[in-house]
């Protein structure tokens, strides 16, 4: 590994939390209020990390695994993922499924934790997490396969890195479409405005806060600074496609995709702030658009490259 | 083996022996143990003459009229077991009629006299190598049998034997009518009077035969012992009959009195092939009777609430199966006899089972019979067992069996054919299953106290039913052997 | 002789409308014993030449089992029965008429299409025979009575043997005993079986013996 | 030796069916013995299947058979011993799961000597029928395979719905049959019917035999259409044998259809469309279906088509590669599809065993019933929430690895000559939407059943008064979780198993594919066990510093956060039926959810009633019209047997005519 896939790994890991907090300052500024630090997620984790824990008389050891491998995840999923865009022939044939299955293992530990409780409102964000990741996972995958199929490659790196600027000037709609579709499957994943509403305190309409309801103390560190790295590893994906028409190379790219990154925490405030939470009955319509486009892509691509 | 011919009139003169003393005897109880030695008997006999018979060739009798080829003495063979069975399961069938005095000793004698009666004539058909004799002896098991239905009168027994005894004599004398055509046809071969209806004359000399003649005339024998053997659309007194005759009858009938008929038109098949000039003008007359017949039987055994109905139409059905294999040729004819065979073994113990069964649970209604495998085990068995061999699930024979005939006939190229044969057995399969679970597994009524079953009894159920398993994962080179010669008999594919 | 033998088989088919369109059952009965001993007669016309005593012994066999023992038989179970007539036949008594000139029709075209190689004496034997069979036929389906449907399958039989007559030339003689033999005893056992219906359901119209189906 | 043993193996079964179904009358020795020789029986299979995937070659033997065009030929190659693995392995565990579980109808006296009888055979037969080398004898197998099963779905036959279940199971069975003596009857035209000289007769038309294989095999397997028996038979069926017939029993379907494709040839690329089109369509209805049951069993039944829609996603990618000329595609299509054969059988037959000890400590397979079984089972329940992660192909489990070759396979068509081979890349498009579509239903279900079943507070006395299951039941889950995770981990071994497999497939449809990019393309796997370990170590870091941590804090025990509301009851628990609504909802089309609900009525309403079930769409809409529809037609034929004599002897005279003017 070089370097550079090694700093876009610390960056990761180091620059996850400031994310949110950017996310958050922004829509404190379209609201017209100062909000939150932008460290203030740092601030909560180490907090957290203090403090003691309360249990659920319900749970058992999978409530208190469950963040723990979840964590873990999303960390194997960050390697996976940081590099593949700045570190020539990183990963391997297919990692893009390792990067959504284990995604998919951290749901399953999460939901499962939820339902650990045993309390229904737990149960309902549950309901819903897997009812809207069900449906981002083809958003996703799909997308992946448009990427892969004007590339030609098979691994992240190479699908990244061969949709450059090639691959812009011959299917740069397709990429566009691809690149629509991987923000809506941000949003969806980490349960941000429309689908769902970090902020709220409403325990009805919430999806992924309220499966956290009963966690506290380190182990609810482990699971906001997962989010944070899930958020992370979703906006690289994004940023990536956004940067490849750059061209760059070495420090300037990872450099380019760092600051991307970040810019897509202001551009998620900036829909947080404009669009109001949707519907339950039409997030799903958003998430088949989703889909829609990257098959949409996929035609366009075909008929591009043929 | 020289002297092996003695043997022919001794299996016809001694059932005749038996019927006399059958109807002398001095109670119900000795009657049906009259019926009963004396049947084993007589199949012991015959199975002695079947294995006599040398391979590929035939024992005369010396004139020429009684001759016993491969064919013969493989129906030989079936027509000895089936009656055993029937003979050996009567007893314990009429049990309660003898204590009760609906079986009284007159109706026994008479029941004696008429089974020995059909025993005989239905010897004589198959031993005869006279077409006329072979007529006269299937006329004759017409007149004896039609008793046997309502040896216990009933309405519905009297209804079921008028019928059978119209039907099939309008059916035998058509079978005359063509029996006498063929013998015209001989007229220009310069074959004269007695020899014109000697089966082995006309054989010899099929290919100098008029054509139009034994044309016609095998349509009329086709026509005519079918309505006998039960083919579809002549079969409609087969069901009727079934259902009204007691099981051990039930189980001849089904099990080899169809098959007696159809050995006539099989007899006259290579003739009529040979003199047509083997192009399959008669082997498309019997795959056509043989489909017909199996779509008919298919149809009806899914809306079937009568249990020995269900099974006559079973009976149909497999006379079709072995039709159409004769009418495929070559190893259809094969599979035909091998069908045959195993169907009448099965067929006579599902008619032991389904007997008993009705006798515990008071009725033919299938609905009434639930719950058999609890309730009577050795009876519910059988039923089941005998039903799933008659539908064809391996490793039974009969699945075997009815494979070969579906490769035969895809090997002869007739695709539409074997596809409509394919989707009758399945709509049978479906059919006879969609009863059979319930009557075997359904929770019902426990019948009271059904008798327990003797060691006869386990023996003619195990038996038949562990030699049809058998007959699927083995076949010994002398069974193989007597399947072929039989098959050679009805012709050669050209 | 062939005049002669040609009497007899127009008297044959004239006895066929007879009994197409007679409702008394005694007289259909008498009819057709009259039939029975003409068709007994035929070997007798046919032979010609050949006339031998078998011939003559099997003619009159026939003619006293078909004109004198059945009849017999017949009339006794319908004195029992205390039917005398086809009240309703399934198809009318005209009808019936017209159907037996078509089958008359038809057994002369099917005798021209057949061009069997037959028996000299007589051109229109076998058409006639033909005629009978499906006389015999028409009676079964087309009558309800029991009695009356014997009788068709004693014109069947008739036009057989006269069919046997007519295409072979010589049947052997223990055949031809046989077939005598069975004959009799079908309608012997058809008598008996009627004898038991009448005495079981109080008719012996066979139509009203339909309650097994399906 | 390899023929020797497998004959052993068979022989064993073979002989000891009879003896157990003698000892009805003594049903302990039946007990004792009939897992013995299940066991006994499967040991010698193993031994020769490992031996010939060690590398022992393909052996064969050959004796004469007395039926005619019989031949009892056997031989193993490395596809049959790949299906024969698995098929003695489950038979094995479900044989020692069995024991434990038959226990309860023991003591109620009901003898389970003809259980074990049918058992031994339902083993014997599947391995025949992955070793037969002959037609008739592949047929023999496949029918007592057939008839073992049924009866021993019908083993608590007094329960009516079992009835119905086998008598669907039978007549579906059947039709299958049907098919594939059509086929064989057509192969073996010339005759003999070993099946080296099995043939098309020349200029038949392939395709139909391909539908007859493809109808024939995937009614056993399971495809939608074909699938409608699965669902009720499956959970109808004791526990271990569902487990036995879900786990391996179904995959006979895909093996007989594999080896007869071979046999017809280079297969067109419309046989890998059908085949992908019903895969990706089984997958996707049978997770939408499962996710509207709330009966375990009948869930896990539903994913088992699920998961035969995921093998034949890959053996469609498999032959179409073959057929458009994208070796890496035809590589990984097939040994994603076998891979997952494997996996599957282990994870789905673990799941059926999990549900099995779940019903036998509850009574009841309703999932809303249940609850809180964690606490109550711990191993069922860890083993049962091993399966479901595995089943959802999530790492570090097997079922991961073979669902990420299909994928590759998928991107292979996608990438490889994406320029030149469109249909390629249309190819790996569905695929790839199918697999994520069914990854994310899929995971939706089973935290559902997971999560209802075993988290949470007991919903009835049932599940409160549940105990963990006896040592003879838990053993083989256990064993079964362990091999997922092994398997999972197995990366790196796994690639020089599955590569010669994927060959031998290749040559029998004449591809061949340079040996080298093919097998590196297997290297993803040993890489994905690499990850798959690192999220272990990760997992485990993580989780011992947070031990750490807590280990000097203050933790106490609270009740759930009710959100103010102060006393929850286990019956306010979100239901399965709840949790799975909104996607069934969306999906309305496909799934068919009944409602029933009585208003309540009046000021005081006394008692009220809603329940939901969810019939299967193909069952309810395709074939009851059409069955009845035939009943309806064969009642209308049943006129002709009127019952009056005069037009019965018209049918004759009818006949008799029809006849002569036809042939004269």
């Amino acid at each position: 590994m070089t370097i550079h896939g090694l700093l876009s790994i610390i960056a990761g890991l180091l620059l996850a939390p400031l994310l949110q907090g950017i996310v958050n300052r922004t829509k404190a500024v379209f609201a017209g209020r100062r909000g939150a630090p932008l460290l203030q997620q740092y601030r909560d984790i180490a907090r957290l990390l203090r403090k003691g824990a309360v249990f659920s008389g319900t749970t058992t050891w999978i409530f208190r695994l469950a963040p723990s491998i979840t964590l873990a995840c999303v960390l194997v999923a960050l390697v996976v993922l940081a590099p593949a865009p700045v570190e020539q022939g990183w990963g391997f044939a297919g990692d893009a499924l390792l990067l959504a299955y284990a995604l998919g293992l951290a749901r399953f530990l999460t939901v499962a934790a939820a339902l650990d409780t045993g309390s229904s409102f737990e149960g309902m964000g549950a309901s819903r997490e897997v009812f809207y990741s069900a449906l981002a996972e083809p958003a996703l995958l799909v997308g992946i396969a448009v990427l892969a199929r004007v590339s030609g490659g098979t691994s992240l790196a190479s699908i990244l890195q061969g949709a450059g600027v090639a691959g812009w000037v011959s299917a740069g709609t397709a990429l566009a479409l691809v690149g629509v579709s991987f923000f809506v499957v941000l949003l969806a994943e980490n349960s941000r405005v429309p689908f769902d509403d970090p902020n709220t305190h409403l325990e009805l309409t919430m999806v992924h806060e309220v499966m956290v309801l009963d966690s506290s103390g380190p182990d609810f560190a482990l699971v906001t600074y997962g989010a944070s790295l899930k958020l992370w590893v979703f906006s690289v994906l994004f940023a990536s496609l956004a940067v490849s028409p750059l061209g760059l190379s070495g420090f300037a790219l990872l450099g380019a995709l760092t600051a991307a990154v970040l810019f897509t925490g202001v551009i998620v405030g900036t829909v947080e702030s404009t669009m109001a939470r949707s519907s339950l009955a039409r997030a799903p319509l958003l998430l088949a658009g989703a889909c829609a486009l990257s098959i949409l892509a996929f035609i366009l691509a075909s008929r591009f490259l043929s | 083996m020289a002297q092996a011919w003695i043997l022919i009139p001794a299996i016809l003169i001694l059932p005749a022996l038996l019927a006399v003393a059958g109807m002398l005897s001095r109670s119900a109880r000795a009657a049906l143990g009259i019926c009963a030695a004396g049947t084993v008997a007589t199949g012991a006999l015959m199975a002695a003459l079947a294995a006599l018979v040398p391979h590929g060739g035939a024992v005369t009798v010396p004139g020429g009229w009684l001759r016993v080829d491969s064919l013969s003495a493989l129906h030989l063979v079936v027509m000895a077991i089936v009656f055993c069975l029937g003979a050996l399961q009567a007893p314990g069938y009429f049990r309660h009629g003898i204590a009760d005095g609906s079986f009284d000793r007159r109706t026994a004698r008479r029941y004696a006299g008429l089974w020995f009666g059909s025993l005989a004539a239905m010897a004589a058909v198959l031993l005869s190598n006279n077409l006329g004799l072979m007529w006269v002896g299937i006329e004759a098991t017409t007149l004896l049998t039609a008793f046997l239905i309502c040896v216990t009168t009933t309405p519905g027994s009297l209804e079921a034997m008028w019928k059978y005894l119209l039907m099939c004599s309008v059916g035998v004398a058509l079978a005359f009518t063509g029996t006498l055509l063929v013998a015209a046809s001989a007229g220009r071969t310069g074959i004269h009077g007695t020899e014109a209806l000697l089966w082995t004359s006309l054989a010899a000399s099929a290919r100098g035969l008029d054509v139009q003649l034994v044309k016609a005339g095998f349509v009329f024998i086709v026509i005519g012992y079918g309505t006998k053997a039960g083919l579809a659309p002549m079969h409609n007194w087969l069901p009727d009959a079934h259902s009204q005759a007691p099981a051990p009858v039930s189980a001849v009938f089904s099990g080899f009195l169809l098959n007696a008929a159809l050995y006539c038109i099989l007899r006259c098949l290579p003739v009529a092939e040979a003199a047509t000039g083997d192009a399959g003008w008669a082997r498309g007359i019997l795959v056509a009777a043989g489909l017909v017949s199996i779509l008919t039987a298919a149809a009806f055994v899914v809306v079937q609430r009568d249990l020995k109905r269900l099974l006559a139409y079973s009976s149909l059905e497999h006379i079709g199966i072995v039709t159409l294999g004769a009418g495929i040729g070559g190893v259809g004819a094969f599979a035909a006899m091998y069908h045959m065979v195993l169907h009448s073994i099965a067929k006579s113990t599902a008619f032991t089972g389904a007997g008993r069964l009705i006798e515990i649970f008071g009725g033919n209604d299938m609905k009434r019979i639930r719950g058999s495998l609890s309730a009577a085990p050795l009876w519910g068995t059988c039923l089941l067992v005998s039903l799933l061999a008659l539908v064809g699930t391996a490793p039974f024979g009969l699945f075997f069996s009815e494979f070969m005939m579906l490769r035969a006939a895809f090997g002869a190229g007739s695709y539409a054919v074997g596809a409509a044969f394919l989707a009758g057995l399945s709509i049978v399969f479906i059919g006879v299953l969609r009863h059979a679970i319930p009557m075997a597994w359904a929770p019902g009524e426990k019948p009271a106290n059904p008798h327990a079953p003797g060691i006869v009894e386990w023996l003619i159920v195990a038996l038949p039913l562990a030699a049809i398993l058998l007959s699927g994962l083995w076949m010994p080179s002398f069974v193989r052997e007597a399947f072929a010669a039989a098959a050679s008999v009805t012709g050669v594919l050209p | 002789m062939t005049a002669m033998l040609d009497t007899v088989l127009v008297a044959l088919i004239l006895s066929n409308f007879v009994l197409l369109g007679s409702s008394r059952l005694s007289s259909c009965i008498r009819t057709a014993a009259l039939q029975g001993i003409m068709a007994g007669l035929l070997p007798l016309a046919t032979a010609g030449a050949g006339l031998s005593l078998r011939i003559v012994a099997l003619g009159l066999a026939v003619v006293a089992l078909k004109g004198f023992v059945f009849p017999h038989l017949l009339n006794r179970a319908l004195r029992e029965s205390a039917t005398s007539r086809e009240v309703q036949p399934f198809v009318g008594y005209t009808p019936s008429l017209l159907a037996g000139l078509l089958a008359l029709a038809a057994s002369f075209w099917l005798d021209g299409r057949l061009a069997l190689p037959t028996h000299s004496a007589s051109s229109i034997l076998v058409p006639v025979s033909f005629s009978l069979m499906f006389t015999g036929i028409f009676l079964l389906v087309a009558r309800r009575t029991a009695v009356n449907q014997v009788l068709g399958y004693i014109v069947l039989e008739n036009g057989i043997y006269a069919f046997s007559l007519a295409v072979v030339r010589d049947i052997p003689f223990l055949v031809e005993l046989g077939v005598l033999m069975d004959m009799f005893v079908a309608v012997f056992v058809m008598g008996i079986a009627i004898y038991r219906i009448n005495s079981e359901f109080d008719h012996i119209d066979s139509d009203r013996l339909s309650t097994l189906k399906g | 030796m390899i023929p020797a043993l497998l004959a052993l193996s068979i022989l064993t079964f073979a002989a000891s069916a009879p003896v157990l179904a003698m000892l009805r009358r003594n049903p302990r020795a039946a007990s004792r013995l009939g897992p013995a020789t299940a066991v006994a029986g499967c040991i010698p299979g193993i031994v020769a299947a490992i031996l010939t995937l060690a590398g022992a070659g393909p052996a064969s033997a050959t004796a004469s058979w007395s039926v005619p065009s019989g031949g009892l030929s056997i031989g193993m190659d490395a596809l049959s011993a790949l299906f024969a693995i698995p098929v003695l392995i489950v038979s094995a565990l479900a044989a020692i799961y069995s024991r434990g579980y038959l226990r309860h109808a023991e003591s109620e006296g009901r003898s389970t000597a003809p259980f074990w009888a049918w058992y031994d055979l339902l083993a014997g037969g599947m391995l025949l029928v992955t070793v037969a080398r002959n037609a008739l004898l592949f047929l023999l197998g496949w029918e007592v395979m057939a008839l073992a099963s049924f009866l021993l779905v019908m083993f608590d036959a007094h329960d009516p719905r079992v009835r119905r279940a086998g008598w669907i199971y039978l007549v579906a069975t059947h039709i299958g049959t049907a098919c594939i003596l059509g086929l064989f009857a057509i192969l073996g035209h010339a005759g003999s019917l070993e099946f080296d000289r099995l043939a098309l007769p020349a200029a038949f038309p392939a395709g139909i035999a391909f539908v007859l294989a493809f109808v024939g095999f995937g009614t056993k397997a399971g495809f939608v259409p074909l699938h409608v028996w699965l669902p009720e038979a499956h959970p109808a069926a004791p526990s271990g044998v569902s487990a036995v017939m879900s786990g391996v029993m179904i995959k006979t379907g895909i093996y007989g259809l594999l080896r007869f494709l071979m046999i017809l040839g280079t297969p067109p690329a419309w046989w890998g469309w059908v085949l992908l089109a019903a895969g990706v369509t089984s997958g996707v209805v049978g997770v939408l279906s499962a996710l509207a049951q709330h009966d375990l069993k009948r869930l896990l039944a539903y994913h088992s088509v699920e998961n035969i829609g995921i093998i034949a996603i890959g053996l469609g990618l498999g032959l179409l590669g073959i057929s458009l000329g994208i070796p890496a595609m035809a590589f990984l299509g097939f040994a994603g599809g076998l891979l997952h054969v494997v996996n599957h059988a282990v994870f789905k037959s673990l799941l059926f065993m999990g549900a099995g000890s779940v019903l036998e400590r509850t009574g009841t397979r309703d999932i809303d019933h249940l609850g809180g079984l964690s606490k109550r089972m711990p191993a069922t329940s860890l083993c049962f929430m091993t399966g479901s992660m595995a089943i959802c192909g999530l790492p570090p489990f097997n079922g991961f690895l073979s669902e990420l070759l299909i994928y590759l396979a998928a991107f292979a068509g996608l990438s490889a000559t994406a320029a030149r081979v469109p249909a390629g890349s249309t190819a790996g498009l569905l695929a790839t939407g199918g697999l994520a579509l069914i990854g994310g239903l899929a995971l939706a279900c089973f935290t559902k059943a997971f999560g209802t079943v075993f988290l949470g507070e007991p919903r009835t006395p049932h599940a409160a008064g549940a105990r963990e299951v006896d040592a003879s039941m838990r053993t083989p889950m256990i064993i079964l979780a362990a091999a997922c995770l092994c398997i999972g981990l197995a990366g790196p071994a796994a690639a020089p198993v599955i590569g010669p497999v994927v060959d031998s497939v290749l040559a029998g449809f004449g591809c061949t594919v340079s040996t080298g990019t093919a097998h590196d393309a297997l290297g993803a796997l040993s890489a994905a066990s690499v990850a798959s370990a690192a999220i272990l170590l990760l997992a485990a870091s993580v989780f011992a510093a947070r031990s750490a941590i807590l280990r000097n804090r203050r933790t106490s025990t609270a009740p759930t956060w009710g959100c103010g509301f102060a006393s929850p009851a286990p019956s306010m628990q979100y239901t399965a039926s709840s949790f799975a609504d909104p996607i069934v909802g969306l999906f309305g089309a496909i799934v068919r959810r009944r409602r029933r609900f009585e208003e309540p009525a009046g000021l005081f309403p006394a008692s009220t009633e809603f329940s939901t079930d969810t019939p299967d769409v193909y069952q309810e809409k395709l074939y009851k019209p059409v069955f009845s529809a035939f009943e309806r037609a064969f009642s209308g034929f049943r006129v002709i047997q009127h019952g009056r004599l005069n037009l019965y002897v018209l049918y004759i005279a009818a006949a008799l005519f029809a006849l002569l003017l036809w042939k004269l």
